[in-house]
């Protein structure tokens, strides 16, 4: 089991590796120009040369991933002069557009984002399962009809379309919630509990959808297995069977799949934030692109992969003590 | 006369699928005593396997119609309440299935499972108590180093060694009943043999009548008292192991015997497939469900095609055919 | 959700406007001042004040980096004072000068290159310090740091102050505060003198209103030990009555009373909030339901970004609304400038305006209340160098497209210019535009009626963030942009859009025939003393740009507000074409 | 007496009865392909939906003829339509018979017209990038599976790379600078770019998930009987992939096909919603959902016919797909507990 933690941790960091080489590689290859973007309208050749130098991005491909990831360790100071900016480890980044240091970005936005993830988590795991078992086990029944008809409508709806028409609902014409307004919940519990319950639904409703048919799918597919029949003719109560052979079996590989969906939630729920005005990851990112902000599409980029990347191996990983055959052998 | 252990009586299975109705199981009745081993034989789809679910009551899903009756000790299984067959279910019936590779949970050790199949029955029975009773059934089937393997996983243990273990859960609570359904299809040939012995041995040990269901004429030979011939989800003949397989009756077990190839014989025969293939159970022909592959059909002027025959007492084989009793009754090797 | 449809398009300019403007209002948007909202009548002390805005967070809080009008009041008149500044009241008299830091309003030498300012007694910073002379001459070589302040505030320091040219990147011998070596410094020092209370400029040129250009937050102070370069923005030193408690873009800008704001030094300000907070990124819809709504902290709410022009109806429409709305100019000319060098033919020129139908754009963009047909590149509200120009013959009054004399002119191009006639009307002129969802309907708008007269259009949409950098490069036959005036002289409009040295100068019209002429007039009109003289040259200015249809006027754009029913004194504040933030109360 | 194994007609009986079911089918001699498609037609709900999505495919193809029958000019000017403020006239948008879905505010366009012109290039994303991404998946899948090795190992750590990326993040944050790299190789400007940009990157992230699929269907298909006999009668490489493994495979692509295309039909929607989408003047769901944003209080029908369009669209794809894995993958014909 040692070997195989060391092994999936090794490969986690290989590909990190890779993903962060390539990532770099094809920001800093790209038309649009990091310096040009630093200068005002009065702007000069001189100045955005300038700048050029003081954010490093005159220097080789190489030498440039080199101090990025120097300054992930150790921090980075950027422009020699006095008027030089210091951000300190882990140093992602100088957002020229921001003024600020693309770490402290982060470090503002991603509560946000992690607020509105693992929310939309919780939720959409307990209702995805509860509704797909549910469905499984009356099959063919009103339940597994509801199930289903929820589940395509769900999977179908384009997320935007759906933030979009439940904030004109709940907001607009009904009136039943205020509009979104986020604060941190150190800040205030209830605020923070009602400018997120919109967004939360609206994400769990679609990926419940998925996860109502991983289970339900799952369950069926257990219940074919022979070890379930097995239990059947050793005489379980239907309870036991259930619990202990159907979702045990079943929901080993969805929480898996479901760590990974996590992670990509993580790396900024681009979409449910820019409706909802959540000021996390995804809307930075967002507001990154409209301002062509390199430095911050960079990092996002970055993090988005970490999260993805350390969650396969986690999972992995996870598998391996879940399920006794992956650990054993 | 005592009553039999169990008495099948004019079973039907019916599922609906996309396709159509399938008509699995046609009115098959049969009995068995206490201590009986009976086989049951015949090809994919011939209903032999939906006829042990049923008797278990296994047979599930969105439309399936069961009719008939199963009389265990004299109740009828097929109207018994739900918890009434659960506790039927590993105690008194038990049952082995064809994959020891799929039939254990991946997720709990063997000893875990062992002891769960007779805790179910035994509620309230020490965790020490059950411990001492997964080793002996472990050590009973065979299985060498009991006290480190029943703290293994399923996958940690051979086709051969889990088909044991399943043995060893079904024999737990001493079943009477043992409904077989292909237990060694799935292993080595030289394993089969080896789980053969064991079942019998346990037979004998526990009294335990046996259900064998194969489509493995040398299994039958081997170990069964009498065997049931079945066909497109009817039984076509009815005999003792002897007579079945010296002097079959119905063209199909003759068919059966010949694309067979005799291990004792000197010479080598020639093997004889019966030509075609079995009929769809969803658009099934009218009449015997054989004739169109019956060689002898059409000398009977278009009677097997129109009338299904009922079975008829053929010497001291029951068979399922419109051929004369004298026809059927013919030595083997006469050309029918 | 409308981030990504801001415009960048509108060029940012503080402005100054010397007499409000009541011409040529029509029946659907008159002129409107707030009523009750507008006056203090019932204003209390205290209180929070929220700002909604869509917009993700403010320009910049840096004094000198700051060119935004409403944003130029806005920190003005809370935590960024400076010498002069504008009389905090409604109307005309909004846009007097009046001493803010400095005792009056400066002297100047006889040559107008020198001009002095005396600090008053008792400035404070927020922690209590005094604001000194040298605070001030160090915010101003900020401006010199190219490194810092990239140019995005505006350049008169750059222009005007006695340094001369050199190899910084802004062309100056003065690096800046950080670059300068003690002889650079010594330069800078030499242009802005410090005695004591008095604050010297040595001007290069002659200025006659200085005193206005150091109005500008460029030329506000910023204590050196406190300056963090080109993160000053994010948390500003504040000198005003009000301080950044906090700032997060894409979410608020927190404003609380500063303690150590000494009231006895500011005559000006009249601070009765306790705390002002700006929520960004509030989806335009959801501001407007809210301020309609008006309930709870609504009530105490204000607006930047103004009403969604599907709401205007409504908003105007109800009288129950009057003392809580307003409507004017907001001091903006919108207009289309044509690359001169690639479009060098007076008639297709001549042709393009008169085939456009500037009333199809105007009803695109919400109808009358979004502004009124532009007449000239002087703002209306700019009275003094305001006068409706002759445009060109045949322009339909009512904004609509006249294709016969548009197809008339093209016959006459065909003969003068035959090599672009054949451009124009085969391959088509491109129209660089930032892409956002208006443009996307506008430059609809464009083709057809241009092509209605034959003319083709290749549409070039560019990523807003990227348009002025783009423009300046590569530019196509046709661009769009807007200006403001900097303060009440035209020499803040026609020389920047379109002579030798402006600032925002797109035409390359400088190969122009006509262009010689025009440039010997503007030359002459900036050294003009007398500014009765001056406003009827840049009167005659603006007729010559009409008439050579340089750049083709659209709008001179109007904004319109609706604030909560609590508030009070919220007042279009001429000069800045928004609300005098600093100076609202709320009621009850 | 004892008796050795069966020879010929007895097999391994399974216990499955769906598997039975199977075998009585198999027993009609179709082929897979015929019998998974007798399979769909029974299914009501997918032969539904196929007929929705037919119904926008003939739209989008025909949408130029169409939009001349109904007179309904995409990219007309109707001034009468709307009023001074730049709104629709009538309720509803201003629905008329001259304009049966409304027109658009600020410029009178009409909603229909626009409504089917936009048909074809959320299609176009759809179909295109996921034949594109099937057809390379297929491609590198069966190049892994045959050759194995380091071709495989390269194959499949490419795709765990490409996997280990946020790909919506990065479709965003490279869209405006990718085009304009685009556009500096000489792809033609605007649209032309933005679409072969949004098709590459779908298919740069879009491959893996089937090329994994086909190398592990390929890499047991191989121990097939069928392919070792062709393989010992000398069958070439190409007969193998083509007459072997292709046919085999049939059902899974389809499947995926099914199941990735509604993705991509909603993809270019939510880009036009971000603001990296396409651009004006062409029509697109996209653009106009992000512009009636503006409008949705007092136009409303502005919102929800382009939404509901799009709506439809991608649940007919998904119902389709469903009907499709219900057909081709009876395994979903299960029991109950």
């Amino acid at each position: 089991m040692f070997y195989f933690i060391a092994r999936r941790s090794f490969f986690a960091v290989i590909l990190l590796f890779v993903v962060s080489i390539f990532t770099f590689w094809i920001f800093s290859a790209l038309p649009a120009d990091p310096a040009a973007l630093t200068c005002g309208k009065n702007c000069r050749p001189e100045v955005i040369e300038a700048n050029r130098i003081r954010l490093g991005y005159d220097k080789p491909f190489i030498e440039q991933y080199g101090s990025y990831m120097k300054g992930i360790f150790v921090g980075r100071t950027y422009g020699e002069d006095e008027s030089g900016v210091h951000c300190a480890a882990p140093s992602l980044g100088y957002s020229y557009d921001r003024h600020e240091c693309v770490s402290s970005l982060v470090a503002k936005t991603l509560p946000v984002t992690a607020s509105i993830a693992f929310g939309a988590f919780v939720l959409w795991m307990v209702f995805g399962i509860a509704l797909g078992t549910l469905a499984a086990l009356r099959r063919g029944k009103w339940p597994d009809h509801f199930a289903t008809v929820f589940s395509v409508i769900g999977i179908s709806f384009p997320s935007f379309f759906l933030g979009l028409l439940s904030v004109l609902f709940f907001v607009i014409w009904t009136k039943i919630l205020p509009f979104p307004n986020y604060v941190g919940i150190t800040e205030n519990p209830f605020e923070w509990f009602t400018a997120l319950i919109l967004p939360w639904s609206v994400l769990a409703l679609l990926s419940a959808s998925t996860y109502i048919r991983l289970t339900r799918n799952g369950i069926l597919e257990v219940m074919n297995e022979e070890f379930v029949r097995l239990g059947i003719a050793k005489g379980l109560p239907r309870k036991k069977l259930i619990v202990k052979y159907v979702l045990r079996a079943a929901l080993t590989p969805i929480a898996t799949i479901a760590g990974i969906d996590l992670a990509f939630l993580l790396g900024g729920a681009i979409v449910t934030e820019s409706v909802f005005n959540l000021p996390g990851l995804g809307k930075l990112t967002i507001a990154a692109v409209v301002n062509s902000d390199l430095p911050i599409l960079v990092a996002t980029t970055l993090i988005s992969a970490l999260f993805i990347v350390v969650a396969n191996a986690f999972v992995d990983i996870m598998y391996g003590f879940l399920d006794p055959r992956v650990r054993t052998k | 006369m005592n009553t039999p252990l169990l008495s099948v009586r004019d079973l039907h299975v019916n599922f609906g699928t996309s396709e159509g109705d399938v008509q699995a199981v046609r009115g098959v009745s049969f009995d068995i005593d206490r201590g009986e081993t009976l086989a049951i034989v015949g090809e994919s789809g011939s209903g032999k396997s939906v006829t042990a679910s049923a008797i278990m009551r296994l047979n599930f899903g969105a439309d399936i119609r069961v009719s008939g009756s199963a009389l265990f000790e004299g109740k009828d299984i097929l109207s018994m309440g739900e918890e009434e067959v659960r506790k039927m279910r590993g105690s008194d019936v038990a049952m082995i299935f064809q994959d020891p590779l799929t039939a254990l949970n991946p997720f709990y050790t063997v000893g875990n499972q062992i002891s769960e199949a007779y805790t179910i029955h035994h509620p309230g029975t020490s965790k020490k108590e059950l411990r001492a009773l997964a080793l002996d059934a472990i050590e009973k089937v065979g299985i060498p180093e009991p006290v480190k393997r029943i703290k293994q996983y399923p996958h940690e243990f051979s086709g051969g060694m889990r088909q044991r273990i399943v043995i060893a859960m079904a024999l737990i609570n001493q079943p009477k009943l043992l409904i077989a359904d292909e237990p060694t299809t799935a292993l080595d040939v030289t394993v089969q043999a080896q789980i053969l012995e064991l079942i019998g041995v346990m037979q004998e040990e526990n009294g335990t009548a046996v259900i064998l269901i194969t489509h493995d004429l040398g299994v039958v030979a081997e170990v069964t008292e009498r065997v049931l011939v079945m066909y497109a989800g009817r039984l076509v003949e009815k005999a003792s192991v002897i007579d079945a397989f010296a002097s079959p009756t119905h063209p199909y077990t003759r068919g059966l015997l010949n694309s067979v190839k005799s291990l004792d014989s000197d010479r080598h025969s020639r093997l004889e497939p019966i030509p075609g293939i079995p009929p769809s159970l969803i658009d099934l022909p009218t009449g015997c469900p054989f004739h169109s592959r019956c060689r002898y059909a059409a000398s009977l002027n278009g009677r097997c095609s129109t009338e299904v025959p009922e079975l008829k007492a053929v010497g001291n084989s029951w068979s399922a055919c419109h051929l004369p009793v004298d026809l059927l009754a013919a030595p083997i090797k006469e050309s029918l | 959700m409308k981030h990504n449809r801001i415009i960048a398009a509108i060029a940012t300019a503080g402005i100054f406007l010397s007499a409000c403007g009541g011409s040529g209002m029509n029946a659907q948007s008159g002129e409107e001042s707030g009523g009750r909202s507008a006056s203090l009548d019932g204003a209390q002390d205290g209180g929070t004040l929220h700002v909604l805005t869509f917009q993700e967070g403010a320009s910049t809080l840096d004094p000198q980096r700051v060119y935004t009008g409403a944003e130029l009041g806005a920190w003005g008149s809370t935590f960024t004072r400076t010498l002069t500044s504008y009389q905090p009241v409604a109307g005309e008299d909004g846009t007097n000068l009046v001493a803010d830091m400095a005792t009056d309003l400066g002297t100047a030498s006889d040559d107008l290159k020198t001009w002095t300012f005396t600090l008053r007694d008792g400035l404070t910073w927020e922690d209590g310090s005094e604001v000194t002379c040298a605070d001030i001459a160090y915010g101003v070589s900020r401006t010199f740091a190219a490194e810092v302040t990239a140019g995005e505030g505006p350049l008169y320091a750059l222009s005007y102050l006695n340094i001369p040219e050199g190899d910084s990147d802004f062309g100056s011998a003065y690096p800046g505060p950080w670059l300068a070596d003690e002889e650079q410094q010594a330069l800078f020092d030499a242009a802005v003198q410090c005695d004591g209370q008095n604050i010297t400029f040595n001007l290069q040129v002659p200025v006659a209103d200085f005193n206005y250009t150091v109005g500008l937050l460029a030329f506000a102070p910023v204590p050196k030990d406190k300056d963090t370069a080109d993160q000053y923005g994010l948390a500003p030193f504040s000198n005003g009555p009000f301080r950044v408690e906090s700032y997060e873009e894409g979410v608020e800008l927190v404003l609380v009373r500063n303690e150590n704001w000494n009231a006895d030094s500011d005559p000006v300000r009249k601070p009765l909030l306790d705390e002002i907070i700006w929520q960004f990124g509030v989806d335009e819809a959801v501001i407007d339901e809210r301020m309609l709504a008006d309930a709870g902290e609504d009530k105490n709410t204000i607006v930047y970004g103004g009403i969604l022009p599907e709401n205007l109806q409504t908003v105007f429409g109800d009288d129950s609304l009057k003392d809580r709305r307003t409507d004017g100019f907001d001091g903006f000319v919108s207009y289309t400038m044509f690359n001169v060098e690639t479009v060098n033919c007076l008639e297709v020129r001549q042709a393009v305006w008169l085939a456009l139908d500037r009333e199809a754009l105007r009803t695109a963009a919400g109808g009358p209340f979004t502004g009124e047909f532009a007449t000239s590149f002087v703002a209306p509200l700019l009275a003094a160098d305001y006068e409706p120009a002759k445009l060109v013959d045949g322009l339909n009054e009512d904004g609509t497209a006249n294709v016969e004399a548009a197809i008339a002119m093209m016959e006459k191009a065909k003969e003068a210019c035959p090599d672009l006639h054949a451009r124009t009307t085969g391959e088509g002129l491109r129209f660089d535009h930032p892409d956002s969802a208006t443009w996307q309907k506008n430059i609809a708008i464009w083709i057809d009626s241009l092509g209605a007269a034959g003319i083709k259009i290749i549409d070039n949409p560019i990523e807003p963030s990227k348009y002025y950098s783009s423009i300046n490069g590569d530019r196509g036959d046709l661009m769009r942009a807007g200006w403001a005036a900097d303060w009440a002289n035209a020499s803040t409009v026609i020389p920047e859009l379109f002579s030798k040295d402006g600032g925002f100068n797109y035409h390359n019209n400088e190969g122009d025939p006509a262009f010689a002429a025009f440039q010997t007039k503007v030359d002459e009109a900036k050294a003009e003393t007398d500014r009765s003289k001056q406003s009827k040259l840049w009167k005659e200015l603006n007729q010559y740009v009409m008439d050579q249809v340089w750049s083709i006027p659209g709008s001179a754009t109007k904004s319109q507000n609706l604030v909560g029913s609590n508030v009070r004194g919220a007042y279009q504040w001429k000069p800045f074409g928004w609300y005098n933030l600093g100076a609202i109360g709320l009621a009850g | 007496m004892f008796y050795a194994l069966s020879v010929v007609n007895l097999e391994i009986d399974e216990i499955e009865i769906s598997a039975e079911v199977k075998d009585i089918s198999d027993s009609s001699g179709l082929s897979p392909w015929q019998l998974g498609m007798r399979r769909f037609r029974k299914g009501r709900l997918g032969v539904i939906a196929l007929w929705v999505v037919l119904f926008y495919v003939l739209v989008a193809i025909f949408a130029p003829f169409i939009v001349r029958l109904l007179n309904v000019d995409p990219y007309a000017l109707d001034r009468q339509a709307i009023n001074d403020f730049g709104l629709p006239k009538g309720p509803l948008g201003s629905m008329s018979w001259n304009h049966p879905l409304g027109v658009e505010p600020g410029t009178g366009r009409d909603i229909l017209g626009r409504l089917i012109y936009g048909t074809r290039l959320s299609l176009i994303i759809g179909t295109v990038g996921t034949v594109l991404s099937t057809t390379v998946g297929v491609c590198l899948g069966i190049v892994a599976g045959l050759r194995r090795g380091w071709v495989d190992s390269l194959i499949s750590r490419i795709g765990d790379v490409a996997l280990a990326f946020p790909s919506l993040l990065l479709i965003i944050a490279l869209a405006n600078p990718m085009t304009q790299r685009l556009e500096s190789w000489g792809v033609p400007k605007g649209n032309t770019a933005k679409l072969t940009y949004i098709l590459t990157i779908l298919t740069i992230f879009g491959w893996v998930y089937m090329a994994r699929l086909v190398r592990g269907q390929v890499l047991s298909l191989r121990e097939r009987d069928f392919v070792e006999a062709a393989r010992s009668f000398g069958a070439g490489t190409n007969h193998l992939v083509f007459k072997q493994l292709l046919p085999n495979l049939w059902p899974q692509i389809i499947i995926f096909v099914a199941m990735s295309l509604p993705g991509y039909v909603a993809l270019e929607a939510t880009l036009s919603f971000l603001g990296v989408g396409f651009q004006a003047p062409t029509a697109s769901w996209g653009i106009m959902l992000g512009d009636s944003v503006r409008y949705y209080r007092a136009d409303t029908a502005y919102l929800f016919i382009p939404g509901g369009a799009l709506l439809i669209l991608v649940l007919g794809f998904n119902l389709l797909a469903d009907g499709l894995r219900d057909a081709f993958d009876p395994r979903s014909d299960r029991q109950q507990l």
